[in-house]
């Protein structure tokens, strides 16, 4: 019972943050709004007894997302208590309209959908360590490769982010 | 009863009660070590501290509290209300989160976590967020200025810090702290890995905004730093943040770094001792971070990067290579110990001649008394 | 116990309201935004589906472990660029962002 | 807050653009600033691009002040120029009155006055020990511990002139009485504490890593840009230039007494701080020497002077080292018991002037340890 209140209060947190994230009219409240809808996420990930993930998404967005309100800080010149410019664009109402109609859909699809039995069993719980061995063993060249990923994409944003003394 | 069973057999009483006690004890730790913090400092810098509320000053912080409780509420004109309320909140939140998983004493604590020692650091990764909160909010540019300097030095510190204590996991085997303690019975993890150590406890100074870090708050410079706007209980949930966070982190370097209740004693000895031991261990560390606090300068923001960023991050990466190693090979832990001493008198030895040498410290003591040779 | 069309249905919205943050906002940083939220409606949907129908195999985990890693790979450049093309421009809107070369 | 000056934010376009400037306004109430002074820094990030000293908060109109009283009146106003040395202040003063009038001052009456004079100086530069410990973040520890000797000081000038801070001690032609009994044991044990108080800031400061780190090579200056911008005292002799008044142009016994004039090598922060500590341990020589020296009695206040100070037609300029630097006084007298003119050329606003070239590109946390390194008094600075 109280995990159906819990998913239920969490479900509206993550929406109505979400819901923020895109209409808010200052980029800082912005930011804040997205770290509220992903640790509502992480929250979510609990709920699905995989604790491990929830923890990763806390420690990777908490830093993440402050990085994020800093750039925001520095590419928009409304930091320091300016008036709230509509950080919308024309498109916005079609925008809400291609929104709504894909949220429909989905949810229509979900709806709609019969899924298999095991679905009624709930979710399982999963010890870490054959989340680890799952990762390192199973998915070892994804791993690898993601890894490289993430190497060349940090070394990447070095690069760009530079600033050169020829400029 | 054990401790470890749970109150009344409901989980959820269970939980509430365990919070409640935690949270007065952390009340509690928070006014004496604000005291303990006066009294040290007055000790340090010639003085008595306080000493006129109650015997010896022993009443003062609950003056302070009533005190804080009852001034006013200010909010600057041009703050971001929402930013500028919640932030103190933002900030204390996750800090007392932590201690939910902290183990005083052999089923001390309110909940056993499997994956305590994730679980503690990467909470501490959102504290960051209620700084930059309050920065950000305040409308103001001494605010601004040490949000944006508390947030770029925690997300640097993070990484040795995280790092040093995966180490440690590595070691154990486990996430789980109360293993973890259970582990270093017969020796503390001090002794195998006192370079993860030497790291954790920079980073840490680092995190807590300590002297010689204490860039974000600086009096002299940004006069207070992301907390200069507050007042009354909004800033008095600050310092609340800020203590607990002490302790907290101290707590958390005496259970994985120095034994926790575990080491010497052992495990027989009744939960009265390991109780003391957890706490004793903490107050050295907090006391060290006093007396560091009560006679280093401050560092500069770009020496404190290059510190961590060409010096502990990549001391870190290594020490976590040479754990791998002798965890694949099998070697015995004494050669990792005596491996890690070594490296650990090497690194401090580099900083203390490199500093030494290139500052020639030394040369300038005393120096005044031959006018000759004043400033060399 | 809460189904597992909860999950997907809120994973949908979730995605849903991201995909409206990419199209409506102005600001690279805030779309930029809405693609996080994107990843991580997919990233729930993928372990809604690993912890019903796939117990044991943790694929849907593993690949929410990798979406948040790409993520990460993913703001950081993203980010990159976007400064880089802000020192150059003076904007992060993406609206005006029409030169194909300068 | 409207008439705080906020056109300074402004985007600085390079070629490229960069970010933001922002426009921070240290003081008037600020931690770093010693009093009611104003900087506003324009900061990039943290470096500093612009900064703009606003001085007048303590303005108190002392030149006109004087010109309006009689010669003896004025005493008090002058003490509290340089509040941290009162009493070099004050000679400052009388000497300069005395050589407009062609005064006698008597022997015993110069020596008590160069001692004091000379504590003023060691209070001075404790006081500069311990702020400026502050302003580089040692919490407070260096500031109690430089109040320590400066309390010694204090209760010492208490027992001489009757006043801590504003003693108002020296007169024309003299000082108002002369010293207690056990003076000579009670000061020689002051200067044991301050040299042992000079010892604590070798161990608390000088030696520090950190410290030194912060201040070694940090805003130098030659002695060419030294002299261009004003700069004297500390400041100046930091750079490495032996310029002392005490030496160049002496005054009251300077010539009879033995000490160094220490100087610096690269005028950084660093070498500032070094100066005043050797100057320090220098002024307890200059005073042993005094104690040593001095007729054992004899007047102290020249007993000829007439009730009422009258000065014809003079003009001189009297340059005193004060403990921030050249504190020269020029005066003009047109008949009257009161002064035509009275100008203090004070030390530390003209150091102060050069601060904009010592702090653009530096960082914000240089800036504050520059302005400390200074020294500024306000009470001086203002007048």
């Amino acid at each position: 019972m109280a995990v159906e209140v819990l998913w239920w209060l969490f479900a509206f947190l993550i929406v109505g943050t979400a819901i923020g994230v895109v209409t808010a009219r200052t980029v800082i409240h912005s930011a804040l709004f997205l770290l509220a809808s992903l640790g509502g996420v992480a929250a979510m990930y609990v709920l699905l007894l995989v604790e491990f993930l929830a923890l990763v998404q806390i420690l990777i967005y908490g830093g993440a997302v402050a990085v994020l309100v800093l750039l925001a800080l520095m590419l928009t010149r409304q930091a320091a208590g300016g008036e709230p410019v509509s950080l919308n664009g024309p498109q916005a109402p079609f925008a809400a309209l291609a929104g709504i109609a894909l949220a429909a859909v989905l949810v229509g699809a979900v709806v709609a959908s019969s899924w298999p039995a095991a679905a009624a069993d709930g979710p399982v719980d999963v010890p870490f360590e054959q989340i680890s061995e799952a990762l390192f063993e199973d998915f070892g060249a994804t791993f690898i490769l993601v890894s490289i990923l993430l190497l060349v994409a940090a070394v990447g944003a070095i690069i760009l982010a530079r600033q050169e003394d020829a400029d | 009863m054990e401790f470890g069973d749970p109150f009344f057999g409901n989980s959820y009483i269970d939980a509430i009660i365990r919070l409640n006690i935690v949270v007065l004890v952390m009340t509690l730790v928070v006014i004496y070590l604000t005291y303990g913090e006066r009294k040290v400092l007055g000790r340090i810098q010639q003085r008595i501290g306080p000493n006129r509320t109650g015997p010896g000053g022993l009443l003062q912080g609950f003056a302070d509290a009533l005190k804080l409780l009852s001034k006013e509420d200010l909010r600057p004109r041009n703050a971001d209300r929402w930013v500028f309320e919640l932030a103190p909140f933002a900030a204390f939140v996750p800090i007392f989160v932590i201690l939910v998983t902290l183990p005083f004493a052999e089923n001390w604590g309110v909940r056993n976590l499997s994956l305590g020692l994730f679980f503690v650091f990467s909470i501490l990764g959102l504290n960051i967020v209620g700084i930059l909160m309050a920065g950000l909010g305040s409308g103001s540019k001494y605010a601004l200025l040490g949000g944006v300097r508390a947030a770029a030095q925690m997300i640097s510190y993070e990484i040795p810090l995280v790092i040093s204590l995966l180490a440690v996991a590595m070691l154990a085997g486990t996430f789980n702290l109360n293993e973890i303690v259970l582990l270093q019975e017969t020796r503390p993890y001090i002794i195998v890995q006192p370079l993860a150590f030497v790291i954790f406890f920079t980073a840490m100074l680092a995190e807590l905004h300590r002297a010689p870090f204490d860039i974000p708050v600086a009096e002299s410079e940004v006069s207070g730093g992301y907390f200069i706007e507050y007042s009354g209980m909004r800033w008095s949930l600050f310092q609340l943040a800020e203590y607990t966070a002490m302790w907290a982190f101290s707590i958390f370097a005496a259970v994985v770094f120095l034994g926790g209740w575990a080491w010497p004693m052992g495990t027989e000895w009744g939960w009265g001792w390991q109780l003391f031991l957890t706490i004793a261990k903490s107050f050295a560390l907090i006391f060290s971070m006093m007396w560091i606090r009560g006679t280093v300068v401050r560092l500069r923001i770009d020496q404190l990067m290059n510190f961590c960023w060409k010096g502990l991050i990549e001391i870190s990466f290594a020490l976590l290579l040479v754990n791998g190693f002798f965890l694949y090979y099998g070697w015995p832990e004494e050669v990792l110990a005596l491996v890690q001493w070594a490296a650990t008198i090497i690194f401090i030895g580099f900083i203390y001649t490199r500093g030494v040498r290139r500052s020639r410290a030394n040369e300038y003591i005393g120096t005044y008394r031959n006018p000759e040779a004043a400033t060399p | 116990m809460v189904p597992l069309e909860n999950f997907l249905a809120l994973s949908g919205i979730l995605f849903a309201i991201g995909v409206y943050g990419v199209l409506a906002r102005r600001s690279a940083v805030l779309v930029l935004m809405g693609i996080e939220l994107m990843l991580n409606a997919v990233a729930l949907n993928f372990v809604a589906f690993a912890a019903y129908l796939d117990p044991g195999q943790f694929a849907g985990v593993v690949i929410a472990v990798f979406i948040i890693t790409v993520a990460a790979a993913e703001v950081g450049l993203a980010l990159a660029i976007i400064i880089r093309y802000f020192r150059m421009q003076a904007t992060s809107n993406v609206d005006e962002a029409a030169a194909l070369k300068w | 807050m409207s008439t705080w000056p906020t056109t300074r934010e402004m985007d600085i376009e390079t070629d490229g653009f960069d970010t933001v400037d922002m426009s921070i306004n240290v003081g008037p109430q600020h931690p770093a600033t010693h009093g009611v002074f104003r900087m506003v820094l324009t900061v990039d990030g943290e470096r500093v691009v612009d900064c703009e000293p606003y001085i007048g908060y303590l303005h108190r109109g002392l030149e006109k002040l004087t010109e309006n009283a009689d010669y003896r009146q004025s005493m008090g106003w002058w003490d509290r120029t340089d509040y941290l040395a009162g009493m070099c202040c004050e000679g400052a003063y009388c000497m300069a009155v005395e050589k407009l009038a062609g005064i006698e001052v008597p022997d015993r009456a110069e020596y008590i006055r160069v001692i004091m004079m000379e504590l003023s100086r060691i209070n001075s530069h404790f006081m500069f020990f311990g702020a400026f410990g502050a302003d580089v973040g040692s919490m407070g520890t260096s500031f109690i511990y430089g109040w320590r000797e400066r309390e010694r000081i204090y209760d010492l000038m208490e027992e001489v002139a009757g006043d801590r801070m504003f003693p108002t001690y020296f007169r024309i032609g003299g000082v108002t009485m002369d010293l207690p009994d056990n003076f000579e044991q009670r000061c020689r044990w002051v200067l044991d504490s301050v040299k042992k108080g000079l010892e604590d800031f070798d161990g608390l400061l000088t030696g520090n890593e950190v410290f030194i780190e912060r201040c070694r090579d940090l805003s130098p200056v030659t002695p060419e840009q030294g002299i261009n911008w004003g700069l004297t005292g500390p400041m100046l002799r930091a750079t490495g230039l032996k310029w002392d008044i005490r030496r160049a142009e002496p005054y009251s016994i300077y010539p009879h007494l033995k000490f160094e004039i220490p100087v610096g090598r690269q005028g950084d922060v660093f070498d500032r701080y070094m100066v005043r500590m050797a100057e320090a341990y220098q002024s307890v020589r200059i005073i042993e020497q005094c104690l040593d020296e001095m007729p054992k009695s004899g007047l102290v206040l020249n007993p000829s002077l007439p009730k009422t100070l009258r000065v014809n037609d003079a003009e001189c300029y009297l340059r005193t080292e004060g403990t921030k630097g050249e504190y020269s006084i020029y005066a003009i007298a047109k008949g009257g018991n009161k002064p035509y003119r009275m100008k203090l050329r004070s030390p530390a606003f003209c150091s102060l002037s050069a601060l904009r070239e010592m702090v653009v590109g530096t960082y914000v946390a240089d800036a504050i340890i520059i302005l400390g390194s200074i020294d500024i008094v306000l009470g001086e600075v203002d007048k």
